[in-house]
């Protein structure tokens, strides 16, 4: 045993070291966040749940053109489609199984006018799987509820697409 | 251009040729050889449309197809092809100005203006009391004569200024405009008077520009 | 220059009356049965002689053109001639002088041209906004038949022959010889797909030969006087006299007849009275009505007008229409209301045309105040080469021209107009 | 017989041929839009440009003729460039609202354009706009979307002949247009749909239903008449999306009528889908086997007789037909019209000349028929025939709304008689033809005299040489596409009405029949697709399946015997119809000798060797068909009233329903209004 580590155990230094690391990180920023009170960032590509979107004028954004449907890998997503009153192209069904989603991108890549698009949210867990058989209904609700974070993230993103 | 026939006026019910126009019916229709008569679509169209002051109703399509045995979407096709058939009506008087390039050359859009200044309207519109309708067309062909304007589809009045074609316009309310050049020359001689034929000229006293 | 004693209309100017009795004393009419005697063969082989080309813009021998046609039918189709008189090329207006002042030239013409190619009838198509026009022709016609030079035995010939007139109804495309054979037909007036040719299937599905109204005029002189006098003006296989029509700014805007291959400058300061200004006052020259490219002036200080040297200078004789512009003229807007024309007179069978015009017609419309961009302009020569050549008939093809000629000639012209426009936007 | 290269590749074709179709030849595909190998040839659009050696233009190979040693390049940067710049112009003024186009995904255009097709545009400017045209219940348009092509517009005058659509106004505003707005009355107006390569004409029906690549296309055969049209089942999951037509040149080319088209939306409503058993008076739902003993106990006591109806195939025929004579039932019936048709002279019930012989006819009597009603492409055949040759046409009956000229001759017998002897205004132009033909309608045949009429009709063709060598010009046009697979099949009795006597009943799908007749204490099995008054009468009814449900054998009125496979299954509890017949015989215990489709078709054919001979004419030996007798003066009636309810699928359609408003009902009225 040499001196130098005679001392060193002696005087304990090698413990003060590590407690002087541990007690800097009591000073420091904490890196953990309090989820679900607190949340990371994520990025404007972030896939998450899926919605459709209106316009502002509240006119659904979807005109049953069922290219998501068809890019769909997986075929999660279900469209059937006839003429409304007005004469427009309109869905009268759009389901989506997110039981089979892949969370792949494709519908939203498809899309000619933005409206099926995935959005910030990832929260969406539930007890049973009937519940992540998402209709239209369902998607229109998720699309006003996130409207304002959506047209965000397209519009950051809008540059490279 | 567009070939959407406005809606806000009255359609005729029927339409029959009178019985001076049959006649010239008749005659344009034997110049074609038998079987062809189609051919004389135009000039039956022509002549409904002098008929009835200016315009050519769908009634008169009818019966020209009639007349002439063909489907009536055939006569519709060339009513609606030719810019001189006019599927609504006009105006009394209907000026066409030729405003293509070498009128326009020629001081045509301030012939134009002058003509929408003292009529208050613009090309397109009609006086409200029914007497004018201004339009502009493409190269109406006496461009020598440079800015014209066709009356009605037949007489040119050539050699406009500013000046002289509001006096046009009033005469020809009164009845007592004279078509032809406005300047007083001679068809499509120079103003200065002859630079060829000087026999002729002479012969005829016309003014030699040598 | 061409002396008076060699000019073939000569009452152009209609210093004389139109009718038949004038226009005998004139020297119409005059002979007739002795050339119609003298064989059909004969007088195409004459007119081949002559080196007599189109007028009405093309340009093509006429005499090879009459030899298209059938000697006999092999299925009872019967020849015919049909007169183009639906003048509406913008600048050109020799067509109407000679229908209303000569018309007796016209119906001689006819005569001669249909017993040369084996017609016994013949249409002319007169532009229906030539209302006058058409009376005249007509008048003429009548008294024609009353005197027997047309009609049942023609002039005492022992030939058939009948002649119509027929109005059109304001449209430029059936100047197009196959466009015009169908409105003559009760169609709308759109051209043909070629083959097959008139000469094969022509009018109602028979040979038919259509000529422009001063080709059949000039025919009876060239007949009567010889193909070599009429071979005696103008350059090696641009022959004969021409009609002329100067407008635009010129002092005395006017009809000539002259030789062919005469000097521009010469006939614009001989019968035009001058460019307005000064012959250095000239911007630019339009030689042969609107489907030209037109010529600085540069150019036109030497350019003689035939359809071989102003072809060297990628231009075209056309009708022989000089529409003259000093440099006043707003150039841009000059080609951009020929680029209205083109667009307004497509008869919208073919894409290319159908469309192009109108997308030309509504840029060039930009370039006049300068809202465009620098890349337009060739994005204009562009769209120009994608309807040339690839529409039916020549309709897209002269759309294109004009263009191309400003682009060629006043490029700098059209960017100083962006730039400025630039310039007062950011200001 | 010019040769030429194409693509450094040699052909010989016939004189004549254009450069596109010698293409074709060697399996170059030259696009193109306004060319259509069935209409004249505008050569407008331009895209099928190529390059001709010592061409300085690119050239139309559309309407260009093959010339000898002439070098074509289709490949070429020229030609390509060419059909890129027509591309580009194409689109200047085309909204690209694709995802909202019905025709997306099967669009001439969009195809084209992904080839020719730049990725951005270059014009900036405002785009054409044109409004809408009206042209009925059947076909949408959205004209901002035309690319002038006239398709429509030649297809109206050379195929449909209704001369209504036109290219109206000129230049950037020319637009297809109908006179004055004007709806197309045509009944073949959907093709319109078909013809148009992009999507300004769209079907109505089946607006924004489908995608055309969610689809399942199977081969059929319509049954809606008895032209056996070849038709494309598209289907979606267990639903019937569209029908559209197949290419067979000598039936129906490629087109279809509006009834064969548009009738699928009755597939969907009024389908009997379970068994029903009338207790105590009331029809009310059972299983299989209840609905089998029902018969059972019921076929103890009773003699039964049995009718087809008008959409039987043939292997429901000839299970029937086995289980009957095994039951020692004899009054089998196909003729529900009580048409009095002989089963023992073929040559008297086909139509001997063929569709496509028509095209070498040179004039033509119709007899108690309107082919536009009763086969809307036979009558197309004829008016091709007609533009072709200007051939002479008589009619005989009613007086009829033909697309084609016709010299009216009679309305009865008593003009049939006199030009058997060779008088009348008509008998000059049959002696005088080469090919002369005579079509006999349903209608004639539909009264009490009608073999006397036949025999009429027999001696007509005989006497003015329409059977010789090469040639029959004798037809029978039927409407009804089971008759002539039925007559075949020998599912005839002797008296149309014989089975007015029997004391049970068996109905293959015979919705068409006189219910009235039915004697009262009448035991009656009903087995079809659809309820109607018949299936009311029954006391037992077993749910058949559609001609789009089962692959099934159909004989056309020619004689053809085609196939046509199953598309999608019956709906709940319905089952094909031939072995719903082998079930009900197994229960009965006279188990039928076979238990696949093949065996079924092996023992037609065992009935009937014609049936071994798929889509093959055997000409009929020509033989005294008909009895002479003395003729009703009564004048022919028709076959069919409303072209667009004939049968239970087009009377359940709701389409037919808004056809029969907007044309039937509008002619009706105008009648009126006349009258």
């Amino acid at each position: 045993m040499s001196a130098t580590k005679t001392v060193r155990s002696f005087f304990l230094i090698e413990l003060i070291k590590g407690f002087a690391l541990t007690f800097s990180y009591m000073f420091r920023k904490s890196v953990t966040i309090n989820y679900p009170f607190e949340k990371g960032p994520i990025s404007p590509r972030f896939r998450g749940e899926h919605a459709l979107r209106r316009y502002p004028n509240g006119e659904e954004r979807c005109i049953a053109c069922k290219l998501c449907e068809a890019i769909c890998p997986a075929q999660a997503i279900t469209i059937e489609a006839e003429p409304r009153e007005d004469g427009s192209r309109r869905t009268t069904r759009y389901d989506i199984d997110m039981t089979k989603c892949i969370y792949c991108g494709l519908c939203q890549e498809a899309c000619p006018v933005d409206a099926i698009v995935e959005g910030p949210n990832f929260e969406y867990a539930t007890e049973t799987h009937e519940e992540l058989l998402y209709d239209k209904e369902r998607l229109l609700a998720n699309g006003d509820r996130w409207e304002s974070q959506i047209a965000a993230t397209l519009e950051a993103d809008k540059k490279y697409r | 251009m567009s070939v959407a026939v406005k809606k806000d006026f009255q359609q005729p019910k029927d339409f029959k040729f009178s019985k001076e126009n049959m006649v010239k019916v008749e005659l344009h229709i034997s110049k074609y050889p038998k079987g062809r008569q189609a051919s004389a679509v135009m000039a039956l169209l022509t002549i409904a449309q002098e008929q009835n002051g200016g315009w050519i109703p769908e009634a008169a399509m009818e019966e020209i197809a009639r007349i002439l045995d063909m489907p009536r979407i055939k006569v519709f096709e060339v009513a609606t092809f030719y810019t001189m058939y006019n599927l609504s009506p006009k105006g009394k008087h209907h000026i066409q100005f030729c405003t293509t390039t070498p009128c326009w050359l020629a001081g045509s859009a301030e012939v134009v203006r002058a003509c929408e200044k003292h009529l208050g309207i613009h090309l397109g519109e009609t006086t409200p009391d029914g007497e004018f309708h201004l339009s502009d067309v493409e190269c109406l062909g006496a461009c020598v004569n440079a800015p014209v304007f066709q009356h009605n589809g037949d007489d040119f009045y050539e050699d406009l200024t500013p000046e002289n074609v509001v006096k046009v316009l009033d005469d020809m309310k009164a009845g007592r405009a004279k078509p032809g050049s406005q300047t007083g020359r001679a068809t499509s001689m120079g103003i200065k008077g002859a630079t060829t034929l000087h026999d002729q000229a002479k012969k005829a006293g016309v003014k030699d520009a040598g | 220059m061409l002396a008076d004693k060699d000019r073939i209309f000569t009452n152009i100017y209609g210093w004389e009356s139109p009718s038949l009795k004038a226009a005998q004393a004139r020297g119409v009419w005059a002979g007739t049965k002795e050339v119609m005697a003298k064989g059909q063969d004969w007088l195409i082989e004459e007119v081949k002689k002559s080196d007599l080309r189109g007028r009405g813009g093309a340009g093509f021998p006429t005499g090879m053109k009459w030899s298209f046609m059938p000697k006999e039918s092999k299925d009872g189709r019967p020849n015919y001639l049909v007169i183009n008189a639906d003048e509406s090329e913008p600048g050109t207006c020799k067509d109407r002088d000679i229908i209303r002042h000569e018309p007796h030239r016209l119906i001689e013409g006819a005569l001669l041209a249909s017993y040369a190619m084996r017609a016994h009838a013949c249409y002319i198509y007169i532009r229906g906004e030539f209302m006058r026009e058409a009376e005249a022709l007509q008048n003429a016609i009548e008294e024609a038949y009353a005197a027997k030079l047309v009609g049942k035995n023609a002039c005492g010939s022992g030939w058939d022959f009948d002649i119509y007139v027929h109005r059109g109804a304001g449209a430029y495309i059936c100047g197009e010889e196959t466009a015009l054979l169908n409105s003559l037909e009760g169609k709308k007036g759109m051209p043909r797909n070629k083959p097959p040719f008139p000469a094969g299937a022509g009018l109602y599905a028979c040979p038919t030969t259509v000529n422009n109204v001063e080709t059949i005029a000039v025919v009876p002189e060239i007949a009567k006087r010889g193909a070599s006098w009429f071979a005696g003006f103008g350059r090696e296989k641009n022959r004969g006299t021409k009609l002329f029509c100067i407008s635009g700014h010129v002092n005395t805007p006017c009809n000539v007849e002259e030789a062919m291959s005469v000097p521009l400058k010469e006939i614009i300061e001989k019968h035009g009275g001058g460019v307005r200004g000064g012959w250095d006052n000239l911007l630019a020259v339009i030689p042969g009505g609107s489907s030209t490219r037109l010529l600085p002036k540069s150019i036109c200080d030497t350019v003689l007008m035939d359809f071989d040297a102003l072809r060297e200078q990628n231009s075209g004789l056309g009708t022989a229409a000089i529409i003259v512009m000093d440099k006043s003229t707003d150039i841009v807007y000059a080609i951009a209301r020929l680029a209205r024309f083109y667009w307004h007179e497509s008869c919208g069978q073919c894409t290319p045309c159908r469309e192009g015009t109108g997308w030309m017609y509504r840029i060039m419309q930009r370039m006049v105040k300068g809202e465009a961009r620098l890349d337009e302009i060739d994005m204009l020569l562009d769209i120009g080469h994608e309807i040339e050549g690839h529409s039916i008939c020549a309709h897209g093809d002269a759309s294109a021209w004009p263009i191309q000629g400003l682009i060629n000639h006043f490029r700098p012209e059209m960017e100083r107009r962006i730039k400025e426009y630039r310039k007062k936007l950011v200001a | 017989m010019p040769k030429l290269t194409i693509d450094d590749i040699e052909v010989t074709v016939e004189p004549g041929t254009s450069i596109i179709q010698a293409a074709e030849q060697v399996g170059i595909e030259i696009p193109r839009f306004c060319y259509h190998d069935k209409l004249s040839v505008p050569a407008n659009c331009r895209m099928c440009l190529v390059e001709v050696e010592k061409s300085p233009k690119p050239m139309a190979s559309c309407a260009l003729p093959c010339g000898d040693g002439m070098k074509v390049h289709t490949q070429s940067e020229k030609a390509k460039q060419a059909r890129k710049n027509v591309m580009e112009m194409l689109l200047v003024n085309h909204p690209l609202d694709c995802p909202i186009c019905d025709q997306g995904g099967e669009c001439d255009l969009q195809d084209q354009a992904v080839a020719y097709g730049y990725d951005r545009s270059r014009y900036e400017e405002e785009k054409r706009a044109v409004t809408n045209k009206n042209l009925g219940p059947l076909v949408k348009t959205v004209m901002t979307r035309c690319i002038q092509c006239t398709r429509c517009v030649r297809f109206g005058e050379e195929i449909a002949g209704v001369e209504e659509l036109g290219v109206i106004g000129r230049g950037e505003y020319l637009e297809i247009g109908t006179y004055v707005e004007q709806m197309v009355t045509s009944e073949l107006s959907g093709n319109l749909i078909d013809v148009c390569p992009v999507g300004a004409l769209t079907s109505k029906p089946y607006a924004f239903t489908a995608r055309p690549w969610e689809l399942r296309k199977t081969p059929g055969i319509d049954v809606l008449d008895a032209v056996g049209s070849n038709i494309r089942i598209d289907a979606r999951g267990g639903e019937i999306m569209r029908i559209l037509p197949r290419l067979h040149e000598d039936v129906n080319e490629e087109w279809i009528s509006d009834k064969t088209r548009f009738a699928v939306d009755g597939l969907k409503s009024d389908r009997l889908d379970r068994c029903y058993v009338r207790r105590n008076g009331r029809l009310e739902p059972a299983t299989w086997e209840e609905a089998f003993e029902a018969v059972k106990t019921e076929a103890k006591k009773r003699t039964f007789g049995a009718i087809v109806g008008d959409l039987a195939d043939c292997e429901s025929v000839v299970a029937l037909k086995d289980l009957m004579e095994s039951l020692g039932a004899k009054n089998l019936e196909c003729r529900q019209d009580m048409a009095q048709i002989d089963p023992a002279h073929p040559a008297g019930y086909l139509f001997n000349t063929t569709i496509a012989g028509i095209e070498k006819a040179d004039a033509i009597l119709l007899v108690g028929t309107n082919p536009r009603t009763e086969a809307a492409l036979v009558n197309a055949r004829i008016r091709k025939t007609w533009l072709a040759k200007r051939i002479k046409v008589g009619v005989i009956g009613r007086k009829i709304d033909l697309n084609y000229p016709a010299q009216y001759l009679g309305a009865g017998p008593e003009t049939l008689a006199e030009l058997a002897e060779g008088k009348g205004a008509f008998a000059g132009v049959l002696a005088n033809a080469k090919n002369p033909m005579i079509i006999l309608g349903a209608g004639a045949l539909r009264r009490a005299d009608g073999y006397a009429v036949a025999a009429l009709a027999r001696k007509v063709a005989e006497k003015f040489n329409m059977v010789k060598d090469g040639w029959n010009g004798y037809n029978m046009l039927h409407t009804q596409a089971s008759r002539v697979g039925a007559l075949m099949l020998g599912f005839v009795a002797g008296d149309a009405a014989s089975w007015q006597k029997v004391d049970a009943l068996y109905l293959l799908g015979a919705d068409e029949m006189p219910v009235e007749n039915i004697k009262p204490d009448c035991f009656v099995v009903y087995q079809g697709h659809h309820g109607g008054k018949v299936a009311a009468r029954a006391d037992v009814i077993l749910p058949g399946a559609a001609y789009t449900e089962k692959s099934g054998t159909y004989v056309n009125t020619e004689g053809r015997v085609q196939n046509g496979l199953q598309a999608v299954f019956p709906p709940g509890g319905a089952r094909e119809d031939w072995q719903i017949i082998a079930g009900l015989a197994a229960v009965l215990g006279r188990k039928l000798p076979y238990e696949t489709l093949p065996q079924v078709r092996a023992r037609l054919a065992a009935v009937n060797p014609a049936f071994a001979r798929v889509d093959e004419i055997l000409p009929a030996k020509w033989t005294a068909f008909g009895k002479d007798g003395k003729c009703d003066a009564k004048p022919f009636g028709a076959a069919i009233e409303n072209f667009y309810m004939t049968d239970a699928i087009s009377r359940a359609s709701k389409t037919m329903q808004a056809c029969t408003d907007a044309f039937v009902k509008a002619e009706e009225e105008k009648a009126v209004a006349h009258g």
